[in-house]
């Protein structure tokens, strides 16, 4: 138990969960303080890229593990039926009308690379390893959700929706830029990776840092403008829904045999929201759902909760699954 | 110096429907058209402001486009069949143009 | 297609006053507006530019504002109120909008 | 609110011209104009965009600019002998400002 | 006196005030070179959050010096009313009209984060370490002396001043981050720092650089529109003013028992002249004044002085008060 | 023969040329990775000043060679005259009428910075060096190319060029920077160096491979644009060119007495082709000529062609030339 806690502080107290707080409050405070947008998606392009090549540089080195396989269906099937379990329970929760739900529901079969990235500098703190392969599930899972949104919202409205984007969702820049630099990560391997690490490793957590403090104000400033939209019910589903999702993960990540670390990333992905590929492709894919309620829960409510608490408890499980 | 009439076309698009605006502009005929950063709004659904986005999700993008008086009904026809179920802002105003070749 | 009148109101104003112009602007009523960024320009107190400015205090904004005909003048009003102390200018002109119950 | 006719003169040029368009504009003795800048557009020679570019070779520029209705004609030619040769759109049209003493 | 001249010599040839140069020369020569904007401001961002983390985690290290009470009393005093002594000198020296030297007084009475920042680089080249909290302090003086302009110039002009700009002054971007840095620094202590210090601390320096270059272009361009402004008067005040309030500042810091660094870092404060959250805050209470005369002197004449000689002699001045 | 091979594998498989090819394929894909402007000209700035500053830091530790003077002059020449060849080439190889023809000739005689960085290093990489004052020789011949193009512009066609850009030329941003830093790292040297390396020396390659991820993405977008004009003697064009250009380079370098590694630099600047000075003074001064043409050759066929294979190869000339 005492363990638990000293776990939970010391991520509550990591440079990069005070980052976000503090852009948090600042933003709720109304300051004036911002990053700019070429900034803002300048970290997250270093941070997609310095993971993927980690993963794919952990993977030249300890070769592919037999589950990858699995675990990339895992990711698919994770992602794809995620969503039908989330729209669900919007539906129990809240009175969020059929297309807004479906549009959350694909937020949340999605996932929210930062969120991984905490995990896994937190994994890193405590000394836990974990498959490198996780990188390319990550990316794997953050498309398939989007197709049951649609299917759940066209069910609900036959008339209207605005085709499937296709394009939208296959080539999207981040899941390109993440498996892409997994590929030069297993080809370069560790040597090549030496060369890079005073880039792509030495200031990693402090960039981390800086990206989370934008979160932090991204975040703060759309709880400002759609708190309106956030009624208790929603709410409950922003922190039910990770802790569910997790736990599915985890098991799924234990049935599948991976680490105790690798457990607890399944977790976390499966828990996380997405906040980059899925809403663009909803503002075009179903334009009458509302902006505002799903960014504001995936973003202004799940992903506090799991930087704060949720990574933490999928570590645990993970722990208590794999008595690791 | 002699100036011609012809139609300024003026497109708020949502950046995730931008392509397919581009799209619909290039299939009407359009001889050009040039692409202005938004960085911030207001409108129903609240306030808005790129700074700090990773998403282009709440990003809006100004389309700018000078037409021939001639053309300007079929290009804003063709845009509207995309923009009619984004939340896009169609203008149309006229102005006068140095260089008819251009449009 | 059907395009209605509107008035596209323009506010070229101090990025410091800019919070300022956007709250008389929503408690004006209108339904929607949207910034642009400028870059750089030019005036009686000489040239400025944006590069490498840590400081907005040099900075313009380009405030870009589809309203109803009706509404155009109160808006004007109450814009002005604010930008008559500030170096910023305001503009008016005619436009077709396609949509009506957006402004 | 009283206004007052005035002429909004908006030139697209590239941006290594820009340079150019400002000095002529500046000694045809406008009061003011500003620069805002173009992310990307579609013309003869394709699409270009301003993403990931270092050079400023492709890049467009709009210069908005506000002056008095009797200065207009005397600035736009003043500016089209600059823009001739490049491939820039200069376009006039009506607009009322609030404040006469500024154009 | 070889003493002297040498630790000027070095100050001078350092890398970052020859980046400043590099842009100074660059601007005046009408260069095409410019830094973009986004970029320009993450570079302060990231020199706002690094030495505001800094700060804290030396706080977290050395405990709290008894000083810290007085000397953020000293920084609010000081900025409160050197503006009163900036509006007499240029009154004195200069032709400048009641409500634009009320203008230039509040900058003066302000400070600039990058002086601070090159004055912390020169101390650590020569090994002079100084408190930590001294952050802090630098933060609360950049507001005060906002309000004493505006009441200077409400003095001289009854009518249409745009009243007070409290939501721009209290809730400043920069202030924010400074002690929101410090207060993360704080929290973490040495441990944290370490985790961020790739980032934070090995790339510092030569990040300073860029962010000087950057600043050398905005002074040159800046001098060049603004020159005309410029009589001899004006600039004998950009100059002038920095060393009285210089000394002042190492006298106070002396007097509130300082270290040698933090009376040359108090010093600095006080002889340095805002050039991000003054400007901008006038600009909306005080638009009858001119930017251009402002922005070029503390920009275009204060900043390099201090730059390059200024920050020399604060610790010279501090040597000889503390005989240290 | 294996050892060349083995050679050209290096080259291949770095992790900066993969970064290119990921951003090439990215483009040509239609993905929607971008990379923000500001972002890709801060890298760009950073490198500039980065390689500027470690000539110069290089030359204050070596002194200067006796053949600076030679290599300078040689610089110029070989920008001068390297158009000539150009347009003849391609008056040759292709229909491309004359303005066209000498715009892109102007690009040949010019420099890629970029393909200078990636060549040092692979030099690096097989522990090749080379005189740090070529560096200056590179910004010597950004510009002499461009007056040749005008001027054989102006004999096909006597009507209506722009006039001379003297003003975009001679006080271009990135040959100002280049030079700017050079001189610093000369004034700092190797002690001054120390202080900054932090940021200019360890992040150094890391960062390079985000900017090629970027050139990847401009030249593949290039490409999708410009494929249209690329008729087969243009693309022979471009790959001859390099070669030729090279050569030339390579023999010039080894008359004036420069190390191996210094002539497969040489090399390197004789066989790349601008991409930033020099279509910016097109679009000014030959506006009639077309820049999807001189952008879609110079970027998205010599470039890659320099990246991939011309590097390597300007490495074994040098090595069969000096015999080192
Ligand atoms: N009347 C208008 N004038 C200018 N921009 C508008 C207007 N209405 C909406 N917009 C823009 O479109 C965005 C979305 O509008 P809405 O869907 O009404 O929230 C706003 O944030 C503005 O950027
Ligand atoms: N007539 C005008 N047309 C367009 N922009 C203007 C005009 N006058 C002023 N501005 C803008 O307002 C800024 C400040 O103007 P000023 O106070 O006259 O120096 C200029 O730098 C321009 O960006
Ligand atoms: N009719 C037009 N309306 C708006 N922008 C245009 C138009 N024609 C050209 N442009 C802009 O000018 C650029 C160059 O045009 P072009 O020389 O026709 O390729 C285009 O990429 C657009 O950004
Ligand atoms: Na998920
Ligand atoms: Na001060
Ligand atoms: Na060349």
């Amino acid at each position: 138990m005492s363990e638990t806690l000293a776990l939970a502080g010391q991520n509550l107290l990591s440079p990069i969960v005070l980052a976000f707080a503090l852009g948090l409050v600042a933003a709720l405070a109304r300051s004036d303080l911002t990053i700019p947008e070429a900034m803002a998606k300048g970290l997250s392009i270093y941070l997609l890229f310095a993971i993927g090549l980690k993963g794919g540089v952990e993977v030249a080195a300890t070769g592919l593990n037999a589950s990858i396989g699995l675990g990339l269906l895992a990711g698919v099937v994770l992602s794809t039926t995620l969503p039908l379990l989330a729209y669900l329970l919007l539906r129990l929760l809240s009175r969020l009308d059929p297309v807004n739900a479906a549009a959350v529901a694909g937020h949340y079969g999605s996932i929210s690379i930062v969120t991984f990235v905490a995990a896994t500098s937190l994994l890193q703190s405590v000394g836990v390893s974990f498959e490198g392969w996780l990188v390319a599930v990550a990316a794997v899972m953050e498309a398939p959700a989007i197709l049951t949104a649609l299917w759940l919202a066209g069910r609900a409205n036959n008339n209207g929706n605005g085709g499937m984007p296709w394009r939208e969702i296959s080539l999207n820049g981040s899941i390109v830029l993440l498996i892409g630099a997994f590929l030069i990560g297993w080809a370069v391997g560790p040597a090549g990776m030496a060369e890079v690490e005073g880039f792509f490793t030495i200031p990693f957590k402090g960039i981390l840092c800086l990206f989370l403090l934008d979160m932090g104000l991204v975040a703060g400033r759309g709880l400002r403008n759609g708190a309106r939209h956030l009624r208790p019910g929603l709410i409950g589903f922003g922190i039910l829904m990770p802790l569910v999702g997790g736990l599915i993960g985890a098991v799924t990540g234990w049935l599948i045999g991976l680490s105790t670390g690798g457990v607890a990333i399944l977790a976390t992905l499966s828990a996380s929201a997405s906040y980059i590929a899925v809403p663009a492709a909803m503002r075009v894919a179903l334009p009458q759902a509302n902006p505002a309620i799903y960014l504001t829960l995936a973003l202004g409510v799940t992903f506090p909760f799991n930087l704060a608490f949720g990574i933490t408890l999928y570590l645990l499980m993970a722990r208590w699954l794999t008595g690791g | 110096m002699e100036t011609h009439r012809a139609k300024r076309i003026e497109i708020m698009i949502e950046t995730p429907a931008l392509r397919r605006v581009r799209r619909a502009l290039e299939q009407a005929g359009v001889r050009g058209y040039s692409i202005l950063p938004v960085q911030g709004g207001y409108g129903r659904t609240g306030s808005w402001s790129g700074e700090g986005e990773v998403s282009i999700a709440s990003n809006m993008d100004l389309v700018w486009c000078i037409v021939a008086e001639a053309r300007a009904e079929a290009v804003v026809d063709a845009v509207f069949s995309v923009v009619d179920r984004q939340i896009g802002i169609v203008t149309i105003s006229d102005c006068e143009v140095v260089r008819r070749d251009r449009f």
